[in-house]
C-alpha cells in the first residue's frame, strides 16, 4: 500500500507537469495584460498537429519534433496577437471572450478540414515507452521523461524571469502596468515576446500530451476547463502558484481516482472550489 | 393606447388564423432520407465513417432504386442533444419533408428521434446507437449496428468457458458503460465466474494509471475493460503496458472499440495479446469484406470501422425494404418489407430480426497479433447469430 | 460637554511590520470641521479605511455617537451615518448623477429592494436627488454620463454620493486632489456651504484651503497623531514646520 | 453642444422616457410572430430560439446587470428541464404547472447557491459558477437511476397545454408556448430593471467598492438576481424538456454555458434585448451555416464572431446603439429608438 502511494503521486506529478506546460502561458499573460485567452489551448493542440504532421508525414523522430512545435506555435502566436489581439487590449473582458471563442471555433474547424476528425496516433520511440521498476514500484519511462523535460523547462523560465533584464520588466509589467509603462518599460512588445513564450510553451505542452491524452479537433476545447481551473487556483501571473496548482490537481485527480474511484470525477472540481473559496485570488495570488 | 393594443390584436389573430398545416408537397420520383448524426464536435468521427459508409454503398450501388432517385439530407446533430435530434428530426420531415430519417450515432438522440418516427410513421434506421431498447421506441425502426448486451454478453461466457474464474471490470461511467459493466457481469456470473472488484471512470477521464494499477493489485484473471471510442483505448492500452500487466496471467478483454485501429497505432506493441468481442473488423477474412475494404481505402484513404459498416448496412436495408415496396416509402409498408431481411454483409451473415427489428449476426472473439509487422484484430473464435440477449428476457406480449 | 459625533481610542493597525497606525485617539465633536493632514505615507487615507470599515484594525475601538462600530462592515457603517468620498474617484461610470445619487437614495430609503414598481415612481427620491446635485452645481449634467464628466465634476459628484447617504459624520480623502485650481473654488463652496449638522474630517494638502476651511487640524505623522489644535496654533508649531510644512510642499 | 439644465421637470422627464416603450421593440415583438406566416416549416427552430433567448435573458440579468460573470448558468437550466421532466414521468404532464414547479426548484437552487456566489467576484466567482455547474453535471450522470445517465430520460409526455393544444409535429404550440413565456417573463425582467432594484443591480456591475460605501445591501441584491435568474433559466430549461419531450445530460453540458455566454455578448450583454437578438442571430447563423455544411460550420460561426467583436463592440446591439446615437444615425433612425409619446398611468 505504501509504494502505491509513491506510485499514484509519482503519476499525478507527471500529469500535473502535463498541465503545467498547457497553463503556465495563460497564467502569465492573464496577469500581465488582463487579456482573457480562451484559444490558449488551441495553441496546444497547434503544437500537437506540428508534432503529428513530422512524425508521421515526414519521419522525424519524437524528440526533435519538440522544439518545432514549441518554435511554430510561438510564430503563429505572435501573428495572432500582432494583427488581432492587440487591438482588445483595451476592450471589455467579454470582448476578449467572444473573439478568442471565435478563434477557437475557426481553429477546430480548421483543423477537423486539415486533418480529418480522427484522432492522431503517435508511436514514440522505443526507449520512452513500457516502465521501469525502481524499490518497487511501477514507473512508466515517459512519465520520468515528462516530468524531467518539464522540470528542465520550468527551471529555464524562471531563471529567465529571475535574472535576464527581460524578466525584470516582465515582472514589472505583470505587477503593476501603469507603473511599468511609466518607468519606460516597453510593455507591449514585453507582451508579445511573452506571450510567443506562453504559446510556445502550451504549443509543447500539446505535443507532449498526445501520448497520455491523445489528439483530435476538440482538444482546443476540451483542455480549456482544465487549463482554467489550474490557472484559476495558482493565481494569475503566478508561475509559482500555477505550478503548485498543476501539481495539487494533478495529485488530487490521481489519488482520487485511485482511493476512491466513486467519486473521482467529483474530486477535481470539488478541490477547485474548496481552494477558491479558500483563497479566491489563488494560492499564491495577490490580486483578486 | 387602446386603439394600438387592438390592432396589436388584430394583427396578431390574423397571422394566427394564416397559419395552417403547410401541405404536403411530394416530388414522386425521388426518396429523401434525412441523415442526423454529429458531423461536429466530440463525436464527429464517428458521424463521418458512418457517412462514409452510406457514401460506399451508394457508390457500389448507384443511387436509383426501384426507380427512384435518392436524395440524402445531412443533419448536424453536434453531440449529445436529444432536444436538437428531435428538432432536426422534426424539420427533416415537416420542412424538408424526407421519407425516413437515418443516422444517429447516439443513443440519447436515437431515442428522441424515435419518437418523431413513431408520431410521423416515418421509417427509420438506426445505423449506430447501440443501447438495447432503443427499438422499442418507434415500430418503425430497425438498427444496423450492434447492441451492448449482445457483444457484452457473449464475452462474459466466453471468458469463463476460456478458463478465467475471477474478473475486474472497469467502465467509463455513463450509462453504455454501465450497461456494458451489467452485461459482461452478468454472463460472467451465470456462467460460475466471480467479480472481485470493479470501478468506473469518469467519462472525460484521460489518464487510467491510477485505475489500472487498482485493479493490478486485486490479482484478477481477466480484466473487462468498457472504453467509448475516442482518446480513451489508446491511453488505456498505454496504462496497461506501464504498469506492468502481464497478459499471459491476466486477460485484458473488452467490447471492440477497445482495440480500434487508431487506438492500437497509438498504443503500438503494448496492445498485443488483448482480447475483444465485436461484429466487425477489417480484418475480418471474407471476400465480400476484403471487396469492401478495398473499396473504402481507395475512396477514403482509411479503413473502415464498425461505424463505416453500420453505414453501409444501413444502406443497405434501406435499398432491399425500398426494392420490395417498389418505391412506396410508406413507414408501415417499409419496415414490414425490412423485418426479416438476411443478406451476407461485409461483417458476415446477419438479418433483422422480424419479432424485435434489431440485428442479428455473428460476434467474433478476436485478440490483437501483428501481421505482416501491423498490429490487427485476429478473430479465434465466434458466437452465431446472436440475437439481443435483453430483448429475449423482455415478457413476450 | 456632549458625546463628539465620532471618536477612537487605541487604534492600531500593522501591515507585516509596518506600522501604520498607533494609538489614534480622535474625539470630533458634533458640526465641527476638521482637516487631517501630514506627509505622504503619514496614515492618513490608513485611518479613514479603519474608521469606515476598509480595514479591520488590530486593536482599538471606533464609536460613533454613542454606539461602538468597532465590529460592524463598512455597509452598516453608512447607514449609521459615517460615510466617506475617495481620494481616486470611485464612480459610477455608465450611470449619470441623476441615476447614481437617486441610487444612493434608494438605498438609504431601502427602496432599493422594490423590482416591481420604476424608479421614476418614487418622485420624492428623484426630487431630492436632484436638489442634492443642484447643491453640487451637478443639475445640468445631471443626465450626462460619468465618464464624460469633466474631473471636477465628478469630485462633486464624489461628494454628492456621500451627502446622499444623510451623513452625520463625513471623511473626505482629498476632495481637491487633482482638480485644477480653477475648478477648485466650486468644489470648496460646497464643502463650506455643507449643513452644519454635519461633522466633516477631511484630508487635504493644500495648506491655504485647509486654512480656510478648517475650524480645527491634526496632523499625523509615521501612523501616529503628532498634535491636534486650531489652525493657528498649528501654524505655530515648530515640529508641524519641521516635518510638513518645511518639507516637500513648502 | 450648448449645455443647458434639465432642471427638475427634466429629470423626471428623463427617468419616465427610460421606462417607456419604443417603436423598435413594437416593430421586435411584431417581428416575433412572422414565423407563424413567413415561415411555418421553421417553427421548431423558433420555438427552440424563444428557448435560448430566454436562457439569455435569464443570464444578461446577472451578468449584463450585476456584472456576475458565470460559466455555469447550464446548472439552472438543466436542473429546471431535470426537473420538468421527472414531473412528467412520475405521471403529471400538466404543462404550466409543470413549468412553474421547474422554476421555483431552479429558484430554490439559485437561492442555495447565491450564499457562496454573493462571496465572490473576478475569476474566482467564474471558475466556482463553472466548478458547480460540473458538479451537477458528474452528480446527474451518477445519479443514473433518477436521471437515466448519459441515455436521458425516459418517458417524459406532455399533457395538450390547457388541455387543448398537443405538441404537435410542427411546432406551431411548441412556439407560442416559448413564445408566449418568454414575452411574459421579458416584461417582468424590463420591469425589473428599470426598478429602484435595477439601479442598484447596475450600481453593483460598475462599481462593487463604492456601492458599499454608499450603505447598499448589495449581497442581498446579488442573492435576490442570482435566484430570479435562476428561476428563469429554470423555467427555460422546462420549457426544452416539454416541448420537446427529453432530457439529456446535454442541459447540464458545460458546453451549454457556454454557448449562451457566446450568445449573450454576441448580442450585446446589459441591453435586455442583447439576449434575444444574439439567440436569434447565433441559431440562424448554425442552423444556415450547418445546412451549408454539416461537418464544418464552426468556421463561418467563429468568423462572424470574430468579425463582431472587431467591428462592433460591446456586441451587436452594443455596435448599433454606437451608430443609431451618432448625429446622422439620430436623423435616420432616431424614431425608432426614442420613447414613444404614450405611458400607462401610474
Amino acid at each position: 500500500m505504501i509504494t502505491s502511494v509513491f506510485g499514484v503521486l509519482f503519476d499525478g506529478f507527471a500529469y500535473g507537469m502535463l498541465l503545467f506546460l498547457l497553463s503556465v502561458g495563460l497564467s502569465v499573460t492573464l496577469g500581465m495584460m488582463n487579456f482573457v485567452n480562451l484559444a490558449h489551448c488551441t495553441f496546444g493542440m497547434i503544437g500537437g498537429y506540428v508534432t503529428v504532421t513530422l512524425m508521421n508525414s515526414w519521419g522525424w523522430p519524437f524528440l526533435a519534433t519538440l522544439p518545432v512545435a514549441f518554435i511554430v506555435t510561438a510564430l503563429i502566436s505572435v501573428v495572432f496577437e500582432r494583427t488581432m489581439f492587440r487591438h482588445l487590449y483595451r476592450a471589455s473582458d467579454l470582448d476578449q471572450c467572444l473573439l478568442t471563442i471565435g478563434l477557437v471555433f475557426v481553429s477546430v474547424a480548421t483543423a477537423a478540414w486539415v486533418y480529418g476528425t480522427i484522432q492522431q496516433p503517435v508511436q514514440l520511440p522505443p526507449y520512452l515507452r513500457g516502465s521501469l521498476q525502481v524499490a518497487g514500484l511501477t514507473l512508466g519511462i515517459y512519465r520520468i521523461f515528462l516530468i524531467v523535460f518539464a522540470l528542465v523547462v520550468t527551471g529555464l523560465l524562471v531563471a529567465a524571469l529571475e535574472f535576464t533584464r527581460f524578466g525584470a520588466q516582465v515582472r514589472a509589467a505583470v505587477d503593476n502596468q501603469r507603473m511599468a509603462r511609466g518607468l519606460g518599460i516597453n510593455v507591449d512588445g514585453a507582451f508579445a515576446i511573452t506571450f510567443a513564450l506562453g504559446s510556445g510553451l502550451a504549443g509543447l505542452g500539446g505535443a507532449l500530451a498526445i501520448d497520455i491524452v491523445g489528439l483530435d479537433p476538440s482538444f482546443a476545447l476540451a483542455f480549456l476547463v482544465y487549463v482554467l481551473i489550474v490557472v484559476a487556483v495558482g493565481g494569475l501571473g503566478s508561475i509559482g502558484g500555477t505550478f503548485a496548482a498543476a501539481m495539487l490537481l494533478g495529485i488530487s485527480d490521481m489519488a482520487g481516482k485511485y482511493y476512491f474511484p466513486a467519486i473521482g470525477s467529483f474530486l477535481i472540481y470539488l478541490v477547485m472550489i474548496s481552494l477558491l473559496m479558500w483563497r479566491p485570488a489563488g494560492i499564491f495570488g495577490r490580486r483578486t | 393606447m387602446r386603439r394600438a393594443m387592438i390592432g396589436l390584436a388584430l394583427f396578431a389573430a390574423t397571422l394566427i388564423s394564416a397559419t395552417g398545416a403547410p401541405e404536403q408537397a411530394h416530388a414522386q420520383d425521388s426518396v429523401k432520407i434525412g441523415l442526423i448524426m454529429s458531423y461536429s464536435g466530440q463525436f464527429a468521427d464517428p458521424g463521418s465513417q458512418i457517412d462514409n459508409g452510406i457514401k460506399l454503398y451508394m457508390k457500389e450501388h448507384g443511387d436509383t432504386v426501384a426507380g427512384k432517385k435518392i436524395e440524402l439530407i445531412r443533419k448536424d446533430n453536434g453531440g449529445v442533444a436529444p432536444d436538437v435530434a428531435k428538432r432536426l428530426a422534426q424539420e427533416a420531415i415537416v420542412r424538408d419533408k424526407v421519407d425516413m430519417i437515418a443516422g444517429f450515432d447516439l443513443t440519447p438522440n436515437a431515442l428522441a428521434a424515435a419518437d418523431v418516427s413513431a408520431q410521423a410513421k416515418k421509417f427509420m434506421v438506426n445505423m449506430n446507437a447501440a443501447t438495447s431498447i432503443i427499438t422499442t421506441k418507434s415500430p418503425y425502426m430497425v438498427r444496423t449496428s450492434f447492441t451492448v448486451p449482445q457483444v457484452n454478453e457473449s464475452l462474459g461466457t466466453w471468458a469463463y468457458k476460456s478458463g478465467a474464474r475471477k474478473a475486474y471490470t472497469l467502465v467509463s461511467d455513463f450509462s453504455p458503460g454501465h450497461d456494458g459493466e451489467g452485461a459482461f457481469q452478468r454472463a460472467f456470473k451465470e456462467a460460475g465466474g466471480e467479480i472481485i472488484g470493479s470501478a468506473r471512470y469518469p467519462v472525460a477521464n484521460l489518464d487510467f494509471t491510477a485505475f489500472l494499477q487498482r485493479a493490478k493489485d486485486m490479482n484478477p484473471d481477466v480484466i473487462y475493460i468498457w472504453v467509448p471510442g475516442g482518446p480513451q483505448p489508446a491511453a488505456i492500452g498505454k496504462a496497461v503496458a506501464e504498469r506492468g500487466i502481464d497478459l499471459n496471467k491476466t486477460k485484458v478483454v473488452g467490447q471492440g472499440e477497445l482495440t480500434f485501429d487508431e487506438a492500437l497505432k497509438g498504443m503500438g506493441d503494448a496492445g498485443l495479446g488483448f482480447i475483444t468481442a465485436f461484429h466487425y473488423d477489417h480484418n475480418h477474412q471474407s471476400a465480400k469484406n476484403k471487396k469492401f475494404v478495398a473499396n473504402y481505402n481507395a475512396d477514403f484513404k482509411r479503413n473502415p470501422d464498425m461505424f463505416s459498416v453500420g453505414g453501409y448496412d444501413g444502406m443497405h436495408v434501406i435499398y432491399e425494404a425500398l426494392k420490395k415496396t417498389k418505391g412506396d416509402t410508406d413507414g408501415d409498408a417499409l419496415i414490414a418489407a425490412a423485418k426479416g431481411l438476411k443478406w451476407e454483409s461485409p461483417r458476415g451473415p446477419m438479418s433483422i430480426d422480424p419479432e424485435t427489428r434489431d440485428v442479428v449476426q455473428d460476434v467474433y472473439i478476436r485478440r490483437v497479433a501483428k501481421v505482416n509487422g501491423q498490429l490487427v484484430n485476429v478473430e479465434f473464435d465466434k458466437l452465431e447469430n446472436v440475437k439481443d440477449p435483453f430483448k429475449a428476457r423482455l415478457p413476450k406480449q | 460637554m456632549t458625546v463628539p459625533a465620532l471618536s477612537t481610542s487605541g487604534l492600531d493597525k500593522n501591515f507585516g511590520s509596518l506600522v501604520v497606525a498607533k494609538s489614534i485617539e480622535i474625539a470630533l465633536p458634533r458640526g465641527v470641521r476638521y482637516a487631517l493632514i501630514g506627509p505622504n505615507g503619514a496614515g492618513k487615507t490608513t485611518l479613514i479605511n479603519l474608521m469606515t470599515g476598509m480595514l479591520r484594525p488590530d486593536a482599538g475601538r471606533i464609536i460613533l455617537g454613542d454606539e461602538d462600530i468597532t465590529a460592524l462592515g463598512p455597509e452598516e457603517r453608512v447607514r449609521r451615518g459615517l460615510v466617506r468620498t475617495f481620494q481616486i474617484n470611485s464612480l459610477f461610470p455608465h450611470l449619470n448623477p441623476l441615476e447614481a445619487v437617486t441610487l444612493a437614495i434608494c438605498e438609504r430609503e431601502r427602496i432599493a429592494r422594490t423590482w416591481w414598481r420604476p424608479t421614476s415612481d418614487y418622485r420624492a427620491a428623484v426630487d431630492e436627488a436632484y436638489s442634492v446635485l443642484e447643491q453640487l452645481m451637478l443639475g445640468p449634467v445631471c443626465t450626462r454620463e460619468t465618464r464624460e464628466l469633466a474631473y471636477g465634476q465628478q469630485r462633486l459628484l464624489e461628494i454628492a454620493l456621500a451627502l446622499a447617504t444623510k451623513p452625520k459624520v463625513l471623511l473626505l480623502d482629498e476632495p481637491a486632489a487633482g482638480v485644477p485650481r480653477e475648478e477648485s473654488a466650486e468644489l470648496f463652496t460646497a464643502i463650506t456651504n455643507l449643513s452644519q449638522d454635519i461633522t466633516v474630517l477631511f484630508i487635504e494638502h493644500d495648506m491655504e484651503l485647509v486654512f480656510r476651511l478648517a475650524s480645527r487640524i491634526i496632523v499625523m505623522v509615521g501612523g501616529r497623531i503628532l498634535l491636534e489644535g486650531t489652525p493657528d496654533e498649528i501654524s505655530a508649531d515648530p515640529r508641524v514646520r519641521e516635518v510638513y510644512l518645511g518639507g516637500a510642499h513648502a | 453642444m450648448a449645455v443647458t439644465s434639465p432642471g427638475i421637470a427634466g429629470a423626471h422627464q428623463y427617468l419616465d422616457a427610460q421606462v417607456r416603450w419604443r417603436t423598435i421593440e413594437i416593430v421586435f415583438w411584431l417581428a416575433t410572430l412572422l414565423p407563424f406566416v413567413v415561415t411555418p416549416d421553421y417553427l421548431v427552430l423558433a420555438s427552440q430560439i424563444a428557448v435560448t433567448a430566454l436562457f439569455a435573458l435569464s443570464l444578461d440579468l446577472i451578468l449584463g446587470y450585476a456584472g456576475i460573470v458565470s460559466l455555469g448558468h447550464a446548472a439552472f437550466f438543466g436542473f429546471g428541464a431535470y426537473t420538468a421532466g421527472l414531473i412528467s414521468k412520475w405521471g403529471w404532464g400538466e404543462p404550466l404547472t409543470g413549468l412553474v414547479i421547474s422554476g421555483f426548484a431552479a429558484g430554490l437552487l439559485g437561492y442555495l447557491m447565491s450564499f457562496i456566489i454573493s462571496r465572490f467576484r473576478h475569476l474566482a466567482l467564474i471558475m466556482i459558477t463553472l466548478g458547480f455547474g460540473l458538479l451537477l453535471l458528474e452528480a446527474a450522470n451518477s445519479a443514473s437511476g433518477l436521471t437515466g445517465g448519459a441515455d436521458g430520460l425516459q418517458g417524459v409526455k406532455m399533457w395538450p397545454l390547457l388541455g387543448m393544444f398537443k405538441f404537435d409535429l410542427y411546432g406551431r404550440t411548441a412556439y407560442w408556448y416559448a413564445l408566449i413565456v418568454l414575452f411574459l417573463l421579458f416584461l417582468v425582467s424590463r420591469r425589473l430593471i428599470n426598478s429602484p432594484f435595477g439601479l442598484s443591480l447596475r450600481g453593483i456591475r460598475e462599481n462593487a467598492v463604492r456601492m458599499r460605501a454608499i450603505g447598499a445591501e448589495s449581497r442581498s441584491h446579488i442573492r435576490k438576481i442570482y435566484t430570479i435568474s435562476a428561476i428563469i433559466a429554470g423555467v427555460a430549461g422546462a420549457i426544452l424538456t416539454q416541448t420537446t419531450e427529453t432530457v439529456s445530460l446535454g442541459v447540464l453540458d458545460f458546453q451549454r454555458s457556454a454557448d449562451i455566454l457566446v450568445i449573450l455578448i454576441l448580442g450585446g450583454a446589459g441591453r435586455l434585448y442583447g439576449g434575444l437578438i444574439g439567440a436569434i442571430i447565433y441559431m440562424i447563423a448554425r442552423d444556415w451555416f450547418s445546412g451549408v455544411n454539416p461537418q464544418y460550420w464552426y468556421f463561418p460561426i467563429g468568423v462572424l464572431l470574430i468579425g463582431v467583436v472587431l467591428f462592433l463592440p460591446n456586441g451587436v446591439l452594443g455596435g448599433l446603439a454606437q451608430i443609431v446615437n451618432s448625429e446622422r444615425g439620430q436623423r435616420w433612425a432616431g424614431w425608432l429608438t426614442s420613447p414613444l409619446p404614450w405611458r400607462s398611468r401610474p
